[in-house]
């Protein structure tokens, strides 16, 4: 009770809470499972992108593509290292991705049909991820927000990225210009979804607020990315998919139309595009690759320094 | 500028080749490595393309018999043993070279310079998992055994003089094919491995890659690379 | 025109991967029988596109989005199970849907008329391999059910009207979906083999390839299909 | 004796030996292995016509290739039932060519590199083909014979159309015209080494000109290809790469330089560009396509008709 006492102190303090500190078994929990799921959804997230490294239309950007897909690894390294100081390991959270009993973001299990997409990506995409995940930089559980840190600063320098890329498509011929808005009529409303549920249906919500693991609630979020991106759609000269946005003086927000919940509910129940091809080709990387961790976990065993045998 | 052309190929085809490992590779920690090196080759590539012209007509719009890359680099990937293999190749070839480029104080004497640290931990990554793999499990030994032994025949080419580097850059070409085996044969030794005994190169292939002459796959690899350059005529990006 | 190039893709998508089993095929008379039947769809193809416009312009010169198949003829090959999967689902519903285009008399009644026989004989080698992969050995019977469920999710699309094929040409949807699922329910049960129970379409997916939303593997058979023709912009061949 | 004197004279007479016949043991033996390397050819043959199916640049081209590829399956079906009426079966000649114990013609051993080689194969191969195989449809053996009428057939329509390839390309662009000089550059001279050994070299010719298998040396046929090749050649607007070709007013015939013997001899021994390909790909389609064949024989013996079991 004393250590619960202090623990609540602390959180309440805004200190952080470390490793060694005693923490409750359900806040361990949550954020094993939601590091988990973030770390998860760094590596399924290089699979649509990298998708388009073969046939990127320039060097320049064939470049730019390629360090995204692999901050995306480094992404998940940090987190799952960040995971292992609750004394989880990397590969007992992997076991558990493809045996499918944990997730990864929903929006993944979508295709990038065109190179517009990979723009489009990192504009909404990691755009709303960014929003997401700034306020976990001041997380209450250390390794967790200083991993954070690091991982929003090169998600930032992606997003501008994406935008970027879309703009020189805008900007281009007919054809790229009307890529690019195809892309952003795709992948708008699986961006508005990243930020989950409605309040009102949202689950673990309250205790994770409680717990400073999560600082605003999902529609505070999925509002205040509205409200970024509309002005940066007008400025790359593309179009929002959804005739319902307007300012709203009162409110001093953008008004914006109802989702579409039965389809979030379908990806997420793994009926989505790609949820199959996503998960099957994480589990046959890994598959394929035992016998190379098996290599080296039998090499690094013989050639141990002596003085530790 | 058919040097050039010669190693900046090299590089962007390799890197080409590396960049289809992302999201496929054994462990996350490839996946960075694996894209480093890619990401290194790319800008050697684009350096040394832009000597020659704009690095992106060179890159998408030449026909597969206008590259002039190494045969070897242009090998699928293979298994991961058989990556390993052609990294252990190419890589101890360009330290190697771009050493004696760096020394010599020719035209390439300063991007050589720049490049070499780079280039010697694409050697050492390679040089290190040859290790692993050779010394590691029974099926991991099978394997990097393939993969040395299925790319053997494209190593000879490495050693045919790239017009354009000569005595003057630095570069005695029958001093670099025996410091290459010296090198390779060490650590294939000390990887418990055999160096493979066939031909270096194939009848009608010696050489070929340097002179525009490629295997079939390749062909396949630059349809999936140049497709959406070409589809938009013109176009920036 | 969009019902023509509904079909027309159809058959040139499925016909392009037929096509590439050429050289791979698990037995010679399976290498005469699959590039048979996909040379009787290129035929098909070519008298549909030709009927909206250029056929080669129409299947070199689009992009992905414009294309309007079902993504069911576009998915990879596989193994062979799987492929005859694809086989079976698609063939079974054109050889209904040419029965009745050709007994409706609409603007597709001759064209149906004419390839009914050829679509015919597809169905039955799908079926005839469907029962002996089914009934074989435990490892075909255990390849065939997997082609069979890793499939199912794209056969909901086959049954969403045509823009242009209704009533008026003899399609009535419901009740070809319904022929279809008796069909296939009878070949899979003389198998011994399962239906598949689960969704048949994607939540967003539904229908997607008749809208231009294809799957990831769609981009990279177009490329390589069209990287020749787009490289030599106004050539003739 | 007898059946020995029997066997000469219907050779003698240009009668047709049948498979019922009685025929020495030698001459079973040079047949199966002369009509196993035909068979072989023709399979391994699609390897490098069949790279270029899915990228053929027209629907028209796309057809005749895809159409042309599927006959030589069809000729390989001819001849291993062929070859299966002197008493071995497909499975057993191809368990040879998987082990490298029965060869294939050498010149599928190089790749295609471009489109035009497409032209050139027609061309010049099938070319070369035909001018060894139309004496073999006189052939002492029956049942070659008879296939291979069927096969020339076919073979000088694929030539024909070859040829058609090449004209376009000769006739097109700049770029397609080079495309098709080059193909005619690097298949020419392996063209011409489909003939075999030079007539003082090659061991096997004397006894197979005796059993009326052969009927022309290597020498004569590979003459006969070049005087046919000549004038094409110029109606194509394409050059043969050889400065050494002039016509011999003495001999009625062509000159024409040397041919590199080396080269052939290393390509036979396994060091061609793409031997190592070839064999790999067809041993893999053979491997994985175990399970199908099996699962083909174990259904036919569960359904043979009652009333034979």
């Amino acid at each position: 009770a004393a250590r619960l006492a202090a623990f609540d102190a602390a959180v309440a303090a805004d200190d952080r809470i470390e490793p060694r500190d005693w923490m409750p078994e359900a806040y361990r929990a949550t954020l094993v499972r939601q590091m988990a799921q973030h770390a998860h959804s760094e590596i399924i997230g290089m699979q649509p992108e990298a998708n388009w490294i073969t046939r990127a239309p320039s060097l320049r950007r064939k470049a730019i593509l390629m360090a995204k897909v692999q901050d995306e690894a480094g992404h998940g390294l940090y987190l799952y290292s960040a995971a292992e100081t609750l004394g989880t390991s990397r590969e007992e959270l992997l076991d558990k991705l493809h045996a499918g009993r944990q997730r990864y973001s929903s929006i993944f299990n979508y295709p990038t049909l065109t190179w517009a997409d990979v723009g489009a990506i990192g504009w909404l995409v990691d755009g709303a991820a960014i929003t997401n995940q700034v306020p976990l930089c001041r997380c209450s559980y250390g390794p967790y927000a200083r991993a954070m840190v690091r991982i929003c600063k090169e998600e930032s320098f992606h997003q501008r990225q994406g935008y970027e890329l879309l703009l020189a498509l805008s900007r281009g011929t007919e054809a790229q210009h009307a890529m690019a808005q195809d892309a952003v009529d795709r992948w708008w409303w699986p961006s508005l979804m990243m930020f989950g549920p409605p309040d009102d249906a949202s689950s673990h919500s309250e205790q994770s607020m409680a717990w400073k693991i999560k600082r605003h609630s999902n529609d505070e979020l999925r509002q205040r990315f509205v409200d970024i991106c509309v002005p940066q759609a007008e400025a790359l000269g593309l179009t929002l998919p959804d005739p319902d946005i307007r300012w709203n003086e009162e409110r001093g927000q953008h008004d914006f139309g109802a989702i579409d919940w039965t389809e979030f509910q379908q990806v997420l129940k793994g009926n989505g595009p790609c949820n199959e091809q996503r998960i099957t080709q994480r589990r046959r990387a890994h598959e394929e690759g035992a016998w190379v961790r098996d290599a080296a976990a039998a090499y690094a065993a013989k050639h141990t320094a002596p003085s530790a045998r | 500028m058919s040097a050039a052309l010669a190693l900046g190929d090299d590089a962007l085809v390799l890197s080409h080749r590396l960049g289809e490992w992302a999201g496929h590779a054994p462990v996350l920690e490839e996946e960075v490595a694996l894209a480093n090196i890619a990401l290194d080759l790319l800008g050697q590539a684009r350096v040394l393309l832009s000597l020659v012209g704009d690095e992106d007509e060179l890159a998408y719009l030449r026909e597969e018999r206008a590259f002039r890359n190494l045969q070897l680099v242009e090998q699928p990937n293979g298994d991961f043993a058989h990556t390993i293999a052609r990294q252990l190749y190419f890589s101890v070839h360009q330290h190697l070279l771009y050493e004696r480029l760096a020394a010599g104080g020719g035209e390439f004497a300063d991007l050589a310079a720049k490049a070499v640290k780079e280039v010697a931990y694409h050697r050492d990554h390679a040089e290190q998992w040859v290790l692993r793999l050779g010394d590691g499990t029974a099926e991991s030994h099978e394997r990097m055994q393939a993969g040395l032994e299925a790319l053997w025949r494209f190593t000879g080419e490495m050693f045919q003089p790239v017009e354009g580097l000569d005595a003057g850059s630095g570069v005695d070409w029958e001093e670099l094919g025996a410091a290459w085996l010296s090198a390779v044969t060490a650590t294939v030794e000390r990887a418990t491995l055999t160096l493979p005994t066939g031909p270096r190169t194939g009848a009608w292939a010696a050489g070929a890659g340097r002179q525009g002459l490629h295997t079939e796959p390749f062909g396949r690899m630059l349809a999936e690379m140049q497709h959406l350059h070409r589809s938009h005529p013109g176009a920036s990006w």
